[in-house]
This record gives structure tokens, C-alpha cells and sequence, in this order.
């Protein structure tokens, strides 16, 4: 699975986009978080966020119960200032 | 949404700028009377943080911006009767006064192309990956976003 | 209208072509975040009367044209936070799909951008003293007056 | 006083603007409408059409009831159709 991070987030976990092996107890964007959550605080200090960031499955916008697989890229951003 | 989009759509995501005069041109066409554009521009001074601003840096997702921007031009296309539409968004280093998006519809009556680009841009700016970074000597500031652009959408609910 | 306009307004009446870029570049300033131009084209095909249009000439009134169209942009300043307002209309002999009026509007927030350009349209369409004559080459045939036109502006009636 | 015409209503008169002496007893533009009916039925095909003509007076709209003195700009035209 690859993850990408955007703006402000991709700054605070300093990376834009990483490879990661989906574990087998990890079926959806919730769990996928928790995760990422053990991993480092780096992780923590973005997802105690959690209003503030928006979350993709391949691309569309989804939500934290969407189902995920090793397949997807999964993409983490704040809401969008374009325009 | 099935319809099928038959008339001319661009999308561009792209570091250069746009010549509004060409984008307009492209936009005529024998069956056209009204053509809107809505041209985005670099402020040189942060209202909010009352700071002046040196540049801005803009960053997207490539390959969803352009998803994202396609979903909002069908719901267009689907919604009023418009003859063609362009959209055009710069990424990377931009300074104040600058052009930073272009969105022009072309319609046979001038109310479709009004109400058709100002819905473009309303759900551009809640929908579209892009991200800005406002820089002056002193600071890198991430732009916050705005409320009021969520407000904008909800006068195209039906 | 006792309130002075103090933006810079641009009238114009020409037989020339305008250049869209070129507009919108004086339109751009650095307390500018939005740009709304209408483009209006002429037609290659007359709807009501289903045929070809070679060629359409324009007419208008020196003096009151000016006038009216100044009365306009005052209410639009007066209504809404704009910030500059250009509008430039073409008389004399003009061919399918060339350019026949622009209005562009900047504002900091782009809905009053959207509104006051769309407000100035309306009411120029139906108060601006010009007459369009449509030429083929069977018949020269002055364009009838439109009740569309009186309809589109009571969405601005407070 | 001059009196300007355009559109169809310019091509039926003959002219685009003339200069006429206000009699006395012309106080309005009604007044001034039957003056311009009793001079010829040129005048008379066009102001039958009453529906169909805009008034200005000094280069403002106004109504058929409005003053006008010698040294107003009259002017008659159909409903107006640039844009």
C-alpha cells in the first residue's frame, strides 16, 4: 500500500509518500490510523488532528470506516485551500 | 452520472501561467453568445494575519486534482446548458498579482455560463487537492481554510 | 447615487476589438483576489427565426450610452465591495463569433465579483441605448427586443 | 430643440435628427408625438407603434408625460437590444 501525506501534514510525519505492508488486522482507515499511531509520534502529533485532516481511497474522498486493501493508495491532506 | 460529457472540456494543472485572451478565444465558437471567466489572483497581504506576502507556493495531488476538478465540470454539464468549459490551475511559486486559476464556461445564454462557473469555482475550492503556503521574510505560513468557502456550496443544493 | 465611485472605472465604446488579457491585467491589483469578465459573442445563427447570420451591425446613442452604462456601475458599487470595473462595447460591423461586449469586475471575494458582473450585464442589456441590425444575404433584419432580458433583472429588485 | 432617432424607428422617419422650433402650445413629449403625427404619416407609422418606443430626455429615459422646453435633446428608440 502506498500512503501519501500533503501540506502541513506531509511536513510534520517528513515524508510525502511511503510503502507499507498492510497488516492482516488492519481492514479499514480507522485501524490503518491506530497503526501508523504505534509507529511514532510524529504520527500522533498529525492524527490527534483529526478535523482537520481529510482522507482519500484511490483518489476520491472517503471516510474512516471505508475498507481499505494492500492495494490502495490511501492519501492524508488538510482541507483544500486552492482556488 | 451517466450523460456523457459531449462538449469541450480542458483541464490543465500547470507551473505556467495562462493567457486569458487565448483561453477565451478557444472558448468562441459559432453556437456561443455569452462566455464567463473567473480569474483567481496571488493577494500581496494576508487580511487575517495582517502581513504583507512575498510569494505563495502551491501544492496538489496529482492525478486526483484533476478526478476531483472532472466530477465537479460533469455536475456542471449535467446541471445547466453550456457549450464548453475550460479550467486551469497553476501549482508551484506564484507571486502577488499573479493568476493563479482560470475557469471559463461557454454557454448559448449568459445566465448558464454565469451560474455554471461560479459553481465551478464554489466546489473547486472545497474539492480540488490544492494546498497553499503564504512566505514573507519572516515566515512560512500554511493557509488556513476558509468557512465561508463551505458556505458557498450550500447555495447549489437543491 | 450621492456616494462617489471611488474604484477605477473603465467605459468604453469602440469599433475595435478588445483584448481580453490585456483587461484583465489593469483589472488585477495587489488588493485583488477575484476577476469576473463577461465576454459577449455574435452568434452565426438567429434561433428564433432558425437562419444564418453573416454579419450584424451595432448602433448606439453617443452620449446616453455613457451615461446609462455609468448609472449601472454606480448601483454595482454601491451594492457591492468591488474593487475595479471595466466595460467595453463594440459598435459597427461585426462577424460571427466576434467579440461584442466586456464587463470585468475584481474584487477581493469573488461572489461580488460573480454578482456585480452579472448584475451589470442584466441591466446593460436592458438599459444601454444599443440596437443590433442582423445581415444575410437575403434580408437585414434589426434584432427584436427580448422579454427574457426584462425577466433576468428583477433577480435584482431588493 | 433636436430630436434623434434610431433603429427601425431612424429608418422610417428618414432621418437620424432634425431641429424644430417648439410651438407654444407643446408643453410634453405627448404634445410633441401628435406635433410630429400632423406633419407627415411617416411620423404617424411609427408612432403608432407606441408600445415599441423609448423616450429620453437630455439622454434619460423618461415617460410621455415629461416637460420639455427648446432646448431639450429628444430622443425616440425601440426597446434596446446590445449586450
Amino acid at each position: 500500500m502506498v500512503i501519501k501525506y500533503f501540506s502541513w501534514i506531509r511536513e510534520h510525519i517528513g515524508k510525502s509518500e511511503e510503502f507499507i505492508e498492510l497488516p492482516d488486522n488492519v481492514k479499514n482507515i480507522s485501524e490503518l490510523i491506530n497503526y501508523l499511531n504505534n509507529l511514532n509520534d510524529n504520527y500522533k502529533k498529525v492524527f490527534v488532528k483529526k478535523d482537520l485532516i481529510k482522507i482519500a481511497v484511490n483518489r476520491t474522498y472517503c471516510s474512516v470506516e471505508t475498507k481499505i486493501s494492500n492495494n490502495d493508495e490511501i492519501a492524508f491532506f488538510p482541507p483544500v485551500t486552492g482556488g | 452520472m451517466d450523460r456523457k460529457i459531449t462538449i469541450p472540456v480542458k483541464i490543465k494543472i500547470q507551473n505556467e501561467d495562462f493567457d486569458v485572451s487565448k483561453e477565451t478565444k478557444i472558448l468562441r465558437e459559432k453556437q456561443t453568445g455569452a462566455i464567463v471567466n473567473f480569474v483567481g489572483v496571488v493577494r500581496g497581504f494576508d487580511e487575517r494575519n495582517n502581513s504583507l506576502i512575498d510569494s505563495m507556493t502551491l501544492e496538489h495531488y496529482p492525478g486526483m486534482t484533476e478526478l476531483e476538478i472532472e466530477k465537479i465540470v460533469k455536475q456542471s454539464c449535467e446541471r445547466w446548458n453550456i457549450t464548453g468549459v475550460t479550467v486551469i490551475h497553476r501549482v508551484g511559486k506564484l507571486l502577488p498579482s499573479d493568476q493563479i486559476v482560470f475557469v471559463g464556461v461557454s454557454a448559448k445564454h449568459r445566465q448558464n455560463a454565469f451560474d455554471s462557473c461560479n459553481f465551478i469555482m464554489d466546489w473547486l475550492k472545497t474539492k480540488a487537492p490544492f494546498w497553499k503556503v503564504e512566505e514573507n521574510k519572516n515566515q512560512k505560513k500554511w493557509v488556513n481554510y476558509n468557512l465561508s468557502d463551505d458556505e458557498a456550496t450550500k447555495k447549489w443544493v437543491v
